[in-house]
Formats: C-alpha cells, sequence, structure tokens
C-alpha cells in the first residue's frame, strides 16, 4: 500500500482517506454486527426451537432495559465519564412505581413520578460529577448504593405486585401481526433520537470532542460542565423509563430488581465498541453488542447450558474486545510512527542538501 | 540584545575537542508520530564546563535532553557517555549511570512531601531495608540550606508555586549527586536572587569538575553562566562556539538562520475604531488591573517573559478562565465572564498557546477540528451533516494552504506548522474582528512561519483587530503596531511602534525596579 | 426411587416422544433442592422421561423469569418450581402454559389460577402448629420468641408465620414473638440477623427459623456462641445440616417433611398432568409410584402429608 | 508534638470518631451491643474478613487503579478451602490457607497483567474477571455447597475462636493490617505505589518500576481476597457458589470512606480498616438504634458520598489557603 501524496487541500484534496465501503466495513461496530449475524446463524443452525418467533419475542422482552440504558450510557463513556448508578436508578424506579401504585394513585401518574425521580437522581450524579467536581466512577458508585438503599429501604425485601392489568398487558404485548414486543417502539423512536443527537448534532460533535480532549473542547466554546450534567440527567431519566417498564414487564416492584445490570450495561457498551478513555464509538455498534449478550444467552439456554457460561463468555467478550483495541491502537501508532520516520529521512536528505546558514 | 546582520562566519560542524567529551550526542534523530521533533542534534558536554544549549522555541532542545535522560529513545544517531555507546530504556538507567535532569516543566506528586518527591525511588535505607525518614529529612534540609531557600520539607507539593516547583527540581538533581546535570529552562520562574543562589550552586559543582548543560532563552543569563554555546534550529545543530568568542547578535542570527527582517513581513493597514476594551481586569495570584485597547486594523504586540501572566490575560478575555473583576467590553457592549461561546458568537477568537492540548482534538480529522467552533453555524435546523463540515473545512485548508492527504486525516499526524494553520483556520472560520493569537509561531518550521506572519498581516489590512503574544522579541518587534509588555501579572510598559527597541521592551519585562 | 411400571400411560399422547420434565427450584446449592431434585429425577427416570434442573444462583422471581421462558421455547412438557413470588411469575407461567407445558409449583405456590397443580409438603396449618409446639416444649412455654424466615415476600413462610401468630394467640398467651426478621435464604445474612436478633433481644428464649438454610445458619452462630443451651431453636430444618448441632445439644428438635419424596410426588403429578390422566380438577386421583395414590384436594393442591420431627433418637436414620 | 498534631488532623481520626461514635449510639441503646461476650466479640469479628479485602482494596486504588474482581476470588477461594478439605482428607489447614492465598495471588496476578501490559483501564479488565472468575466458581460449585460438616472442627474453631479475649479472626487480620501498613510507609517499593497514583507520568518521568508496581498491588489484592475467602469458609462454614458476591463495592466503600482517594496517591490502609469497621458497625447498629437494617445501604452510599465530598472540600480550602499565602509572600 503506498500512502496517497500529502499535498496543499485543494479541490482536488479527497473528503475521505478510503472509500466509504472500507470506512464502514473495516470497523469495530461492523465487527460486533458480523459477530452477531455469526452467532445468529450457528445458532439458527444448531439449537433447537432457537428458530421460534417467541426466542425474539422474550430476547427483545428481557433485554429491553439494557438496550434502553445503554443509549444514555453510550453518551456519557463517550465524553470519559461513567454511570454505575443506572442499574440501582432503575430499582427505585421500580419501588416508587409500586409504592405509588399501591398507595392509590393512578398508574400514568406513577408511572410519571418514577420517571421523573429517576431524572432527580441524574441531577444528583451530574452536580456531584460537574459542580463539586468529583470523579464519576467514585460518585456514582456512592450513588449505586444510595439509590439502591433507599430502594430497598422503602420496600424491605417485600415486593408489590398488584397493578393495573391494562398497563402490565401493555408491557407485554406484541405489535400485532409480529413477534416484536411493543417496547420496542419506544425503544426504536429513543434510539433514533440518541443517533441523531449523537451523529447528526453539534451536541453530538462536542461530546466526542469532550470525551478527546476537555481542555480543547473548552476552548473551542463548548460548556462542558452543562453538557455531562445534561447527560447524567438523561441517564437518569431514561433509567426511570426502563425501571417502569421493567416493574410492568414482571409485574413486581422490589427493592433489588435489576442488581448488578449496571455491568451488563456497560460490559455490552464497550463490546460494542465504546472506548473507555471517551471520545470513540458509536450506537449501532452498541445495540448490536447489547443484542450480542442476549442472543448469546437465550441460545446457550435454550440449548440447555447453564447462565455461568453466559458469564464467562460475558467477561472474556469484553476484555477481548479492550485488549483488541490496545492492540490496534498501539499497531496504528506503530504505523504513524513509521510515516514520520519516512518524514525525518526526507528532512534529513534536504536538510543536508541546502544548508540555510552556507 | 540587538538584532543585527551578521559579523561573522558560523562553524556548521561540531567542533572536534581536545579533551574527551563526557557526553556526546552526534546526528542524533526522533520523532514522535509523524512530527519529526529532532532531525539531526549534536552536542558534546566536558567535565568542569557548563555548557548553553538554545535555540527557538521547538528548535527540539527539550526532545534532545528527553533523549539523554532515557525517557525518549532516539531513532537514529549517537549517543556516548564516557566514551562509551549508552542506550538509556529509561530515566532509571540514566539516573544510575549518574545523569540528573531537570526538566522544563515541573514533574511532581502532588499529594507527596517534598522530601518524598526528592529521594522518590531512591530513598536512603536503614539497616533493615526500611526508608531512613530523618536522614532524608536531614539531606533535603542541607540541599534547602545550600541553595539558600526555605521551603517546609514537609508539606505537600500539591499547591506549591511554579518557582518552588522549580526549585525542587533542581534540589531533586543536586541530591543525586550526578556527574552530569542538564537544567532545561531551571530559571524561567525564578526571581533574581533565586537565579543568583542557582548559579553559585551550578558554579561550585562545576568547579567539582561535574559537566552541566543550561537550557535558557535568556541570553544575559547564557553569558553570565556557560562557558560554551551550542545552537539549534529546526530540530537540527546549527554550531557550538566557546562563549568568549560569539556575540548576542551572532547567536541570534544562528537561531533564526536568515535576515531577521525578511520574516515580517509588516503591511501598512488602516487603523479603525476601538473594537476591544478591557479595564482593570484582575485575578488574584495571576493579574492585575490589566487595561488596553485594541482597534481595528491593528496588530498589538504582547510581550514578557515566560510566566508573566500573558496566556492568562488573553483566556480571561475570551473567556476560558473567569477573572475576579474588571470588564471586557467589545465594540463598546459588555462581554460576559467566562463564556466562551458567546465571545465567539460576538467576534472573539482565540488562537491558544498550546495547540496540541488546547486547539486541537489530535484524535479527529482536519474536518472535524475545522468545523469544531463553527458546528451550530453549519447545522440546519439543529442537523450538522459531514458534507457541510468538509466543505467548510475545504475552504480554509486551502486558503491557508494546509498540507494533507485527505481531509479525514487525523490531525495528530500532520506536522506542527500544519497543526497550527489547522488552529487557525478553525478559529478564522468564526469570521472574528478580534483575533487573540497567543504565540502564533511556537515549535514550527521558518518557511511555515513566515506564512503565519504574512496571514497575520493580511488579516490586519483587512480590518481584522490582532492581539499577538509572543516570547520572541523579533517577532513582536517585527510585527505589531504597539506593544504591550507584561511582568508578574502586570501591564508594565507601552511603547508604539517606533519607540519600540528591544532594550525598552527588555527593562519593561524584566525590570525589579519598575514595581 | 423405586421402579414404578410405567404402564401405558406414557405413550397416551405425545407419539412416542418421552415427556420432557424440568425442575425449577427457588435457587440452585440449596441441599433442601437438591434433594427434591433428587426424588424427581428419580421419578422421571421411573417413567421414562427425561429430566432436567435449572435455575438461578439467587432466588429472585425476575431470575426465575427467564428459566420459565426457556422451557416454554423449548417446549417442556411439564414444568415444576418453586415459585420465589406468588404472583410476579404469573404472566410467565400463564405464557408457558399456552405454550402447551404443564405447571405444577411445589413447596412455594403461585396464585392458584397460575398453574395446574400445587404439591403441598404439608398443611400449612401442620406445619405452623408442629413449630409452634416444639418451640413452646423446649421453653417451657413462656417467654420470648423470634422468627427467622427467609425473604419477606416468600409466600409459604408468609402463610406459616401468620398460622403461628394464630396458634401462638389461641394455645400460649405466655409466648410473646418480639421480631421476625429475613435471611432471605442466605447463608451469610441468616448467620448475622441470628448474632443480632440475640444482641436486640437480650431475653430471647426462643428462635424458630421456618427455613432450611436459615435453621443451619442459625444453629452454627449458637453452637459457638454464649447462648448455647440458653436459646432453643427449631424450625425446618434437613438432618444431614441439622445433624451436628443435634448432636452437640444446640438443638433438640425440629421438623420437616421429606423433600425427596416431595419432589418424586410433583414429578409424578406433572406425568399425570401431561398424560391427560388428570386436569387438576379437585377429586382427581392419580398414581405416584412407591408413594401410592393420590387425590387433588380443593384449589388444585395435593397433599403430601404431615410434618415429620427429627430429634437425637431418630436423625441418624436418615440422610438427605 | 508534631506526631500528636497529624494526628488528630488526619483523614482517619474523623471516621474512627464515626466509628466509636456509632458504637457508643448503639451501647447506650442496648448496652450488650458491647458489655456481653458476643457482642465484644462480633463487634471485633464481623468486619475482619471485610478488612482484609479492603486493605486489598486500598493497595490497588493508591495506585489509581480499582480491583471489581476481588469479592468473586472471595468467593472462588472459599469453595477451593471447602474441596480440598473434602478431596485431600487430612489436608493440614495451613495448606489450605497457603493454596487459598495462592489461588488468589494467581488471579489478581491476572488481572495485574492484563491492566499493567495492555494498558487497559482496571475498571474495565477487573470487570470482565469479575464475570469470568464468578462464572468459572458457579461452574465449578454448580448446585453443590460446602457444609460446615465438611470442615474439621479445629478449622472452623478459627473462624470462631478466642484468643486472650480477641478472636483469632480478628488477630490475623490486624497481622495483615500492620505489615501492610508497615509497608507501605517504609518501604520503597509501598512509597513508590503512592507516587504511581499521584501521578502515572511522572512516576515515568522518575523511572519508577510502574508496571512491576501496578502488577504487584493487583497481586496483593488478590491474594488477601484470597486469603479472605479461606477465612470465609472458617466464620461461615457454608460456601454456595454465590459466596463473596457484592464484596467489590464494600471494599471499595471501605477505602473510600476511610479516606483512600479513588484518583490515586492518597490514602492508607488504617483508614481503609476503620471504614470496613464501621461499614459493618453501622450494618449491625441500625437495627439496635431503631433504624431498619434495610436502609443499611443506604446509609453505607450516603457515606461514600459524604466522605468524597467532604474530601473534596477539604482539598479546595488547602489550595485556596497555599494559593493566599502566596500571594501574601509576593
Ligand atoms: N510528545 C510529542 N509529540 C509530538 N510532538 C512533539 C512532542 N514533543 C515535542 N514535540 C514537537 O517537537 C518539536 C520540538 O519540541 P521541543 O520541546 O524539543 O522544543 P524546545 O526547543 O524545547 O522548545 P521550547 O524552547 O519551547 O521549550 C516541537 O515542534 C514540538 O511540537
Ligand atoms: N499550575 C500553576 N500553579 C500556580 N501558579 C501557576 C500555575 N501555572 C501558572 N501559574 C502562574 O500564573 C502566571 C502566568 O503563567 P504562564 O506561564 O502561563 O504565563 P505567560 O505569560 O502566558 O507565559 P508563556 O510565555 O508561557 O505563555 C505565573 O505567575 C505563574 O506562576
Ligand atoms: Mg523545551
Ligand atoms: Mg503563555
Amino acid at each position: 500500500m503506498s500512502a496517497p501524496a500529502t499535498t496543499v487541500v485543494g479541490t482536488a484534496t479527497p473528503a475521505h482517506a478510503h472509500p466509504l465501503w472500507r470506512r464502514w466495513l473495516f470497523t469495530r461496530e461492523a465487527a460486533i454486527i458480523a459477530l452477531l449475524v455469526i452467532v445468529i446463524v450457528y445458532a439458527l443452525a444448531t439449537v433447537r426451537n432457537f428458530g421460534s418467533p417467541l426466542t425474539l419475542t422474550y430476547l427483545l422482552r428481557d433485554t429491553a432495559p439494557i438496550l434502553l440504558i445503554a443509549l444514555p450510557m453510550t453518551l456519557v463513556i463517550v465524553t470519559e465519564e461513567i454511570d454505575l448508578s443506572v442499574a440501582s436508578i432503575l430499582g427505585l424506579s421500580s419501588v416508587l412505581t409500586g409504592v405509588l401504585t399501591q398507595a392509590g394513585a393512578p398508574f400514568p401518574l406513577a408511572a410519571l413520578v418514577a420517571i421523573v425521580a429517576g431524572a432527580v437522581c441524574g441531577v444528583v450524579n451530574g452536580f456531584l460529577v460537574t459542580v463539586v467536581g468529583l470523579p464519576s466512577l467514585a460518585v456514582t458508585i456512592g450513588t449505586l448504593a444510595l439509590f439502591r438503599g433507599i430502594a430497598v429501604g422503602l420496600l424491605g425485601t417485600t415486593a408489590i405486585t398488584e397493578f393495573p392489568e391494562e398497563w402490565t398487558d401493555l408491557a407485554k404485548a406484541l405489535i400485532p401481526g409480529t413477534p416484536i414486543p411493543v417496547i420496542m417502539i419506544p425503544f426504536a423512536i429513543l434510539a433514533i433520537v440518541f443517533a441523531v443527537l449523537l451523529h447528526f448534532t453539534p451536541f453530538g460533535r462536542a461530546l466526542y470532542a469532550i470525551g478527546l480532549s476537555k481542555e480543547a473542547a473548552h476552548f473551542s466554546g463548548i460548556d462542558v460542565a452543562k453538557t455531562k450534567f445534561t447527560l447524567f440527567v438523561l441517564s437518569g431519566a431514561v433509567s426511570g423509563f426502563a425501571g417502569v417498564y421493567f416493574t410492568l414487564l414482571y409485574s413486581n416492584a422490589r427493592g433489588d430488581n435489576a442488581t448488578g445490570m449496571e455491568l451488563q450495561i456497560i460490559a455490552a457498551v464497550l463490546l460494542g465498541g465504546v472506548s473507555i478513555f471517551g471520545g470513540r464509538g458509536a450506537l449501532h455498534g452498541v445495540i448490536a453488542g447489547v443484542l450480542l449478550i442476549g442472543t448469546l444467552g437465550s441460545a446457550l439456554r435454550l440449548a440447555g447450558v447453564s447462565g455461568e457460561v453466559i458469564n464467562i463468555i460475558t467477561g472474556v467478550l469484553l476484555i477481548l474486545s479492550v485488549v483488541s483495541a490496545a492492540v490496534l491502537a498501539w499497531a496504528r501508532g506503530r504505523r504513524i510512527a513509521l510515516i514520520g520516520r519516512r518524514r525525518l529521512r526526507t528532512a534529513r536528505a534536504a536538510g543536508s542538501a541546502s544548508k540555510p546558514l552556507q | 540584545m540587538v538584532v543585527a546582520p551578521p559579523e561573522s562566519p558560523v562553524p556548521a560542524d561540531p567542533p572536534s575537542s581536545p579533551a574527551s567529551p563526557l557526553l556526546e550526542l552526534t546526528d542524533v534523530a526522533k520523532a514522535f508520530g509523524a512530527v519529526v521533533a529532532l532531525r539531526s542534534g549534536s552536542l558534546a558536554l566536558h567535565r568542569g564546563s557548563i555548557h548553553a544549549l538554545i535555540g527557538e522555541n521547538g528548535a527540539g532542545k527539550s526532545t534532545l535532553v528527553k533523549i539523554i535522560a532515557g525517557l525518549y529513545q532516539r531513532d537514529s544517531g549517537g549517543f556516548t557517555l564516557d566514551g562509551d555507546e549508552v542506550d538509556f530504556a529509561s530515566t532509571a538507567q540514566s539516573k544510575a549511570a549518574g545523569i540528573a535532569v531537570i526538566y522544563q516543566e515541573p514533574t511532581l506528586f502532588p499529594d507527596l512531601s517534598v522530601v518524598e518527591n526528592i529521594f522518590m525511588g531512591r530513598q536512603p535505607t536503614t539497616r533493615t531495608g526500611g526508608i531512613d525518614r530523618r536522614a532524608m529529612r536531614e539531606e533535603a534540609v542541607a540541599i534547602f540550606d545550600r541553595l539558600g531557600v526555605r521551603i517546609d520539607p514537609d508539606r505537600v507539593t500539591d499547591g506549591l508555586s511554579i518557582a518552588d516547583q522549580q526549585i525542587i527540581e533542581i534540589a531533586k538533581a543536586i541530591s543525586l549527586d550526578a556527574r552530569v546535570l542538564i537544567m532545561d529552562e531551571p530559571t524561567a520562574a525564578l526571581s533574581g536572587v533565586e537565579v543568583e543562589r542557582l548559579f553559585a550552586v551550578a558554579r561550585s559543582l562545576r568547579d567539582e569538575g561535574r559537566a552541566l548543560m543550561f537550557i535558557s532563552h535568556r541570553f544575559d543569563e547564557v553569558f553570565a553562566l556557560c562557558d560554551t554555546v551550542t545552537v539549534m534550529r529546526d530540530g537540527a545543530y546549527v554550531a557550538t562556539t566557546p562563549i568568549s568568542e560569539t556575540t548576542v547578535d551572532a547567536l541570534v542570527r544562528q537561531m533564526v538562520g536568515r535576515d531577521v527582517t525578511d520574516l515580517f513581513p509588516k503591511l501598512e493597514a488602516q487603523i479603525g475604531d476601538v473594537v476591544l476594551e478591557v479595564e482593570g481586569l484582575s485575578r488574584r495570584g495571576v493579574f492585575r488591573d490589566i487595561t488596553f485597547q485594541l482597534r481595528a486594523g491593528e496588530i498589538v504586540g504582547l510581550a514578557g517573559l515566560v510566566g508573566a501572566g500573558r496566556s492568562e490575560v488573553a483566556r480571561a478575555v475570551f473567556g476560558v478562565d473567569r477573572y475576579d473583576s474588571g470588564s471586557v467590553r467589545l465594540s463598546g457592549r459588555a462581554l460576559p465572564k467566562g463564556d466562551v461561546r458567546a465571545a465567539t458568537a460576538r467576534g472573539v477568537a482565540l488562537v491558544p498557546e498550546d495547540r496540541r492540548k488546547q486547539g486541537l482534538v489530535l484524535d479527529q480529522s482536519v474536518t472535524r477540528n475545522t468545523a469544531l467552533a463553527i458546528r451550530s453555524r453549519l447545522s440546519r435546523w439543529g442537523l450538522l451533516w459531514e458534507s457541510r463540515e468538509t466543505a467548510a473545512s475545504r475552504e480554509w485548508a486551502s486558503r491557508l494552504e494546509v498540507k494533507t492527504s485527505a481531509l479525514d486525516t487525523e490531525v495528530g499526524t500532520l506536522s506542527g506548522g500544519n497543526q497550527q494553520k489547522v488552529v487557525l483556520g478553525k478559529w478564522l472560520a468564526t469570521h472574528p474582528s478580534v483575533l487573540i493569537v497567543d504565540e502564533p509561531t511556537r515549535g514550527i518550521d521558518v518557511g511555515t512561519k513566515s506564512e503565519v506572519h504574512r496571514l497575520l498581516s493580511q488579516l490586519a489590512q483587512e480590518g481584522l483587530a490582532i492581539l499577538m503574544i509572543s516570547s520572541e522579541l523579533p517577532e513582536v518587534l517585527g510585527m505589531a503596531d504597539r506593544v504591550l509588555v507584561m511582568r508578574e501579572g502586570r501591564i508594565t510598559g507601552e511603547f508604539s511602534r517606533a519607540e519600540a527597541t528591544p532594550e525598552n521592551v527588555m527593562t519593561a519585562a524584566t525590570a525589579e525596579a519598575a514595581a | 426411587g423405586g421402579g414404578a411400571p410405567e404402564g401405558g400411560n406414557g405413550g397416551g399422547e405425545g407419539g412416542g416422544e418421552a415427556i420432557t420434565v424440568t425442575f425449577l427450584p427457588k435457587n440452585l446449592g440449596n441441599p433442601y433442592f437438591d434433594t427434591s431434585s433428587k426424588g424427581g429425577k428419580a421419578a422421571v427416570e421411573a417413567f421414562g422421561g427425561a429430566f432436567e434442573e435449572v435455575g438461578p444462583t439467587e432466588a429472585s422471581p425476575t431470575s426465575q423469569v427467564q428459566y420459565i421462558q426457556t422451557a416454554a421455547q423449548q417446549g417442556v412438557n411439564g414444568l415444576v418450581i418453586s415459585a420465589n413470588d406468588p404472583s410476579a411469575l404469573c404472566d410467565a407461567l400463564e405464557e408457558a402454559r399456552s405454550a402447551g407445558t404443564k405447571i405444577v409449583t411445589f413447596d412455594s405456590d403461585t396464585d392458584p389460577e397460575c398453574r395446574d397443580l400445587f404439591i403441598n409438603q404439608a398443611t400449612a396449618e401442620g406445619i405452623a402448629k408442629a413449630q409452634v409446639d416444639l418451640i413452646a416444649e423446649q421453653i417451657g412455654d413462656a417467654g420470648e420468641i423470634a422468627i427467622l424466615s427467609a425473604s419477606a415476600n416468600a409466600t409459604n413462610q408468609n402463610a406459616w408465620i401468620e398460622l403461628m401468630k394464630t396458634e401462638l394467640e389461641a394455645n400460649h398467651p405466655d409466648i410473646t414473638l418480639v421480631d421476625t426478621v429475613y435471611g432471605d435464604d442466605d447463608d451469610q445474612k441468616s448467620f448475622d440477623q441470628t448474632a443480632a436478633l440475640l444482641q436486640s433481644h437480650p431475653n430471647l428464649k426462643g428462635i424458630i427459623s421456618p427455613t432450611t438454610v436459615g435453621i443451619a445458619a442459625a444453629a452454627r452462630y449458637l453452637s459457638t456462641s454464649e447462648f448455647k443451651g440458653k436459646v432453643a431453636l427449631t424450625g425446618l430444618g434437613t438432618p444431614n445440616q441439622m445433624r451436628e448441632y443435634v448432636e452437640d445439644g444446640t438443638v433438640t428438635a425440629f421438623a420437616l417433611w421429606n423433600p425427596e419424596d416431595l419432589g418424586y410426588l410433583a414429578a409424578f403429578a406433572a406425568q399425570a398432568l401431561v398424560a391427560g390422566d388428570i386436569t387438576g380438577e379437585e377429586g382427581d386421583s392419580f398414581e405416584a409410584g412407591d408413594l401410592g395414590e393420590f387425590e387433588v384436594g380443593a384449589d388444585g393442591t395435593v397433599l403430601l402429608g404431615d410434618p415429620f420431627v427429627f430429634n437425637a433418637d431418630n436423625i441418624g436414620d436418615f440422610d438427605f | 508534638m508534631r506526631i500528636l498534631k497529624s494526628l488528630l488532623t488526619a483523614r482517619e481520626t474523623g471516621i474512627l470518631l464515626a466509628l466509636i461514635l456509632v458504637i457508643v449510639a448503639a451501647t447506650v441503646a442496648n448496652p450488650s451491643f458491647v458489655f456481653s461476650r458476643d457482642g465484644s466479640r462480633d463487634l471485633l469479628l464481623t468486619p475482619s474478613l471485610l478488612l482484609l479485602v479492603a486493605v486489598g482494596q486500598a493497595v490497588v486504588i493508591i495506585t489509581r487503579n480499582v480491583d471489581l474482581s476481588v469479592g468473586s476470588v472471595v468467593g472462588l477461594t472459599a469453595y477451593l478451602t471447602g474441596r480440598l478439605f473434602i478431596d485431600v482428607p487430612g489436608i493440614p489447614p495451613i495448606v489450605v490457607f497457603l493454596a487459598g492465598g495462592l489461588l488468589g495471588a494467581l488471579l489478581g496476578l491476572v488481572n495485574g497483567a492484563l491492566v499493567a501490559y495492555a494498558k487497559v483501564p482496571a475498571l474495565v479488565i477487573t470487570l470482565g474477571t469479575m464475570y469470568i472468575y464468578r462464572g468459572i466458581n458457579i461452574a465449578w460449585t454448580g448446585s453443590d455447597r460446602i457444609n460446615a460438616s465438611d470442615l474439621p472442627k479445629d478449622f472452623r474453631g478459627l473462624g470462631t475462636g478466642m484468643f486472650l479475649g480477641l478472636p483469632y479472626l480478628t488477630l490475623i487480620a490486624f497481622a495483615v493490617l500492620i505489615v501492610a501498613a508497615w509497608y507501605l510507609h517504609t518501604r520503597r517499593s509501598g512509597r513508590e505505589l503512592y507516587a504511581i497514583g499521584s501521578d502515572p507520568a511522572a512516576a515515568h518521568l522518575y523511572g519508577l518500576p510502574v508496571t512491576n508496581r501496578v502488577l504487584m498491588a493487583f497481586l496483593v489484592s488478590g491474594a488477601l481476597s484470597g486469603f479472605a475467602g479461606v477465612l470465609f469458609a472458617a466464620r461461615y462454614g457454608t460456601v454456595a457458589s454465590n459466596a463473596g458476591t457484592g464484596w467489590e463495592l464494600q471494599a471499595i466503600g471501605a477505602a473510600v470512606i476511610g479516606g483512600v482517594a479513588m484518583a490515586g496517591g492518597a490514602g492508607t490502609v488504617w483508614g481503609a480498616a476503620v471504614g470496613a469497621f464501621l461499614l459493618l458497625t453501622i450494618n449491625r447498629a441500625l437495627p439496635i438504634i431503631g433504624i431498619d437494617d434495610f436502609w443499611q445501604q443506604a446509609v453505607v452510599g450516603a457515606l461514600i458520598i459524604g466522605a468524597i465530598v467532604l474530601d473534596r472540600v477539604l482539598a479546595v480550602r488547602r489550595h485556596r489557603k497555599l494559593i493566599a499565602e502566596r500571594e501574601d509572600h509576593r
């Protein structure tokens, strides 16, 4: 491969060094999507009952909370922050939905309050991170315990299981004529909103810039604190919504709902190609990452392989994905260094040819 | 100092010394990624001598130092210590070989005490192998006494002034008891008394037969302390001369490499109305009572020593930093405090001093970087399409003659000069009426430098008001219609183009009595 | 298990395919359920079906849902489940039923409309009375007692606790129930809860722990504490876990049914449902291998029998 | 005088006072919280296991890393302990201790190697290994469990027994704590851990062996967790596949509450130890003071947040003071 010549930019300078298909195909996202397709095809061929529409229904239904929360989580990680408290917010929202419903509040009101409470949790996180200036890892480890603690404290280990039937049915309903649960409609809307936000708006550009260089972003007129604050609130609100859905899906409001889900979400987001160092990643990769873990779990359970193997595979995939990213970055560095060395040689050749001071 | 035509021809090859040098670098090269920092550096340090290394910003001095320290590994060239070829894989190895280095930027552990910072990694131990804290403390105190400074050895280094941090760096190097002591701009943040103390210590070390190297941008210091001087330019060795056989003029010529006047194609511009008014701007501990005006078509130079607080003023005006009191007005209307967005929208632009950290998102493409500050303007109905960013980027990259193979090349892989052009393009794309440039030509090659100068001149002619911060006196004198001088956070002088002589400006920038 | 004849009922439907039965306990790694699954496996082998056991590692209803769904997807013929929550599992179970799976609950029931049959280890009244009688006898029918339960919304435990309260009020006026704490069927938590109980109630005379995990953890704590022999402990436990503490005098007597029989019966009930021999109506009756014939009672419930009391004299005869 | 002053102003002292306050409050509400044989024993015994894990976690956090896999390591080694006693009848407990520590160290080494060599953030790596180790544990344990009767009596005695009025477990934990504190305070390599966490780039510039030290920190964390796993078996007697679940957050919480900064470079293992005691003592004290123990986790969360906010406020104040001092000097 010969590097194209470096020239003064003019109308002939290409906008991109590589053609579109290469830019799309040789990416982490494409690799994850390919892996997902391979897993699906393999499972269809070898796992009994995997092809039934029920599989798709259950898969989408159960992974919906992860899919939903992965959207704002992607944005948060792109700005080089993290939110470990999402599953606790989900739990708290679930408990609030239950407690309010039990106290006789109309369900839509209960749900709304729960979502607002999620957003308020996000405000707490955002405040501590952006105004007080604490690292989000430490903050959200604290609020992970705090929000979960409030949820468990409110309800103990009892559960509230009585919800209006029309709502629980709605949560489990399918889009008529398809095996796709209706929760995929709000998810699709949110996914589009988040994808547009991240990839096609000035706000999205700001997120990547913050993730790669906070300082340069600040110097470019990006309000780093405000942007991050917004993201934490979004993350809280979406987690609150996921909590309402979770409650309806399992007709069950408990303090310990979705315990540990934050790690599944983060694992899926990182697997989908988002860099933990911020500034890199795309939403289609993340969605593929969530579905990949979900599909693997579903196929393995159907094949009678027990849950622990799914854990092991998730862990291995996660580590492989970050280590491979590190190796790729190292290789890229080597390639760039080669360019530098070549430049060095030409520079020295030129330098010895014309000594300016003679 | 006076910029004058050359007096004597300059030797182009390293001199062959009678006594064999203690440390010698020959034709060393180093590239960072795609950026070539050092093309061919050569240097010979002798026992019992203090050797000056000078060169413009970005000439590669610090890179050379870091290669000696073992922090970077050279790509090619020779490196001998006491006649033996060496290859340091880490700074631990160079330390073990008796080389102490004071880096340009202080590098301390903020959470650890002053004493621990000095001895980290080689603390004195008791017989049982435990750290001998008492011995360590006593030794630190002894070094501080020798340097004549008073710093609480038990406090953490977090929050120390740059000067105190620099003194700890010096103490660290002295405590090593090394054969070779390299100092990269150790005096940049020190006061006159502190500098004298440091020099006294340096001379005594020299008299003990050690080899010292001293990097500084201040010629008076070079002439006061050193016995030999090596000049570098654009990553390459230029000349080595005994200090007694050279003059400031000769050194400047060697550093710049061509007639100084060629560099500054100052065009006559029509000076218009006041655009920017800064009044009584203060920020505790950084700058105080800064007042100046900027007119359309005018280039105002802001001179001063490193650390005078010029960048901080620029950042406060632009809104990157907050300030405590004072006001900034643009075309008569107040500019809100600490709001970069508003400043940009109103037509202020800042090309920051550190382009790699502040100016650019290195891992992003030329396109993304050029469009970053105008991303909202490029969007339609809130949506931003890549094609519009590409068009804007192509326009500015071609106007500024950026050299790259494609517009989606990551800027981190461009050369320093091209990176600087991208930063300029990014801010010119906002169509500013006030442009603040902070060290616009730091670390870029001579050709690109004059391109930048020509561009700034043209922009002024088109009616832009330009505030140019620069540590290079010739650049300030050559380009500015008016020169402001800062020292220790205050404006200590203002000169018209006619009044501004190197002597005037240097006096305002350094004089102790002027306070 | 025994060699109960398969008879002709296996081939009644399904056209020769072996009946598949999946056991879904509250959680894995619980010796009580290990034993019930052992019985279930023996029964399924006896009638020539395919046995499988799946389950979450932590006892929570939401994690059980996934396993119910998988069973439905696999088209399992019979699902035998001990429910972590009476209503949270209902929807999933309904879906499984509409996919053709027969649902048998055992040990801990769901709402009756969500399953076909419930295999009751003993009547709730019988269990409650047995434990109250044991503790009354051990503490001389007077003093403070406390209950260490599983999770706060475990159906069966809660029902028992209610009945125990009624029984105490009615027949043991001098015994006061001062506290009910929850160990969540987690060994470590139950252990720590015991410690907390003893400390918060210095006058405590006895503890009832109607869960095998709880009673074993409590016994372990008591056996090394100053309260050993001073605070009585009884409840529901397995002989293997409790043997040591009965022998060292920490515990005098405790109760349980035979979980192996429970699993065995549940498996046969599932088989009878799948084969179409019964529908779960009151009055239906079916053959359960070695255990003989059982009849379906009210609310689709099948009763295994009365709880059995273990003490130093008889504990040596059991191994589960 | 100097020592007294630094002792009084130390971050650890504050948290110690909080601990004493909790104990006093609980004892006033119910004297047997301290003044009974079981009360005083449990006061010391319950936090001892967490203390070990928290000390290891503190060492890792001091280097500006984090180890999320400790809970899984505890689970694995606890089960290993049981298996060894079952499969190798008559095995001396000391061998089991060594095996547990060794397995833990090995698992820690895997973490450390991935973090130090692949230069991937510890959060991601240990999140991955947390899943993997737990998965291996469940796969190995299945629905099996170790029962108290599987373990030799004298081994279990370690979990509850006393020596000179102090539980063995506490003695072991304190011994480890003292060694760790001594090491971090007086050994060069110990101080280097602080330097690395304080500023990794500067550590590189100093030529400190960053890779080795990070590797070592993870190894220590793994080994201590392994050790805690063995003691878990001794204390609780029953080991199922979920042993140690959630301990990672408790250990991090203990360290953070005790003043170990997540940003590295600051804090002591003493602080982490007091943090561990505070966490679990609050846990036991809440019901006695009359607060439902369901609120325990919320209290933990509030404590963590309070601790990091406090640290931040103190740092900002110190910074302001220093700048003001400098201003005066001018
Ligand atoms: N780590 C790095 N990566 C990329 N480029 C670098 C790096 N370090 C230095 N450079 C580039 O190498 C060139 C030489 O830098 P160097 O710091 O050696 O200059 P210098 O002579 O010390 O300048 P100054 O007087 O400003 O300290 C500059 O163009 C700089 O931008
Ligand atoms: N990290 C810091 N901590 C304390 N004081 C600082 C720090 N950085 C800068 N200062 C102070 O701020 C003032 C201005 O520093 P700075 O070096 O940026 O000035 P400058 O005139 O822009 O110099 P340069 O030529 O490098 O651009 C100095 O008095 C310096 O001591
Ligand atoms: Mg330099
Ligand atoms: Mg500056």
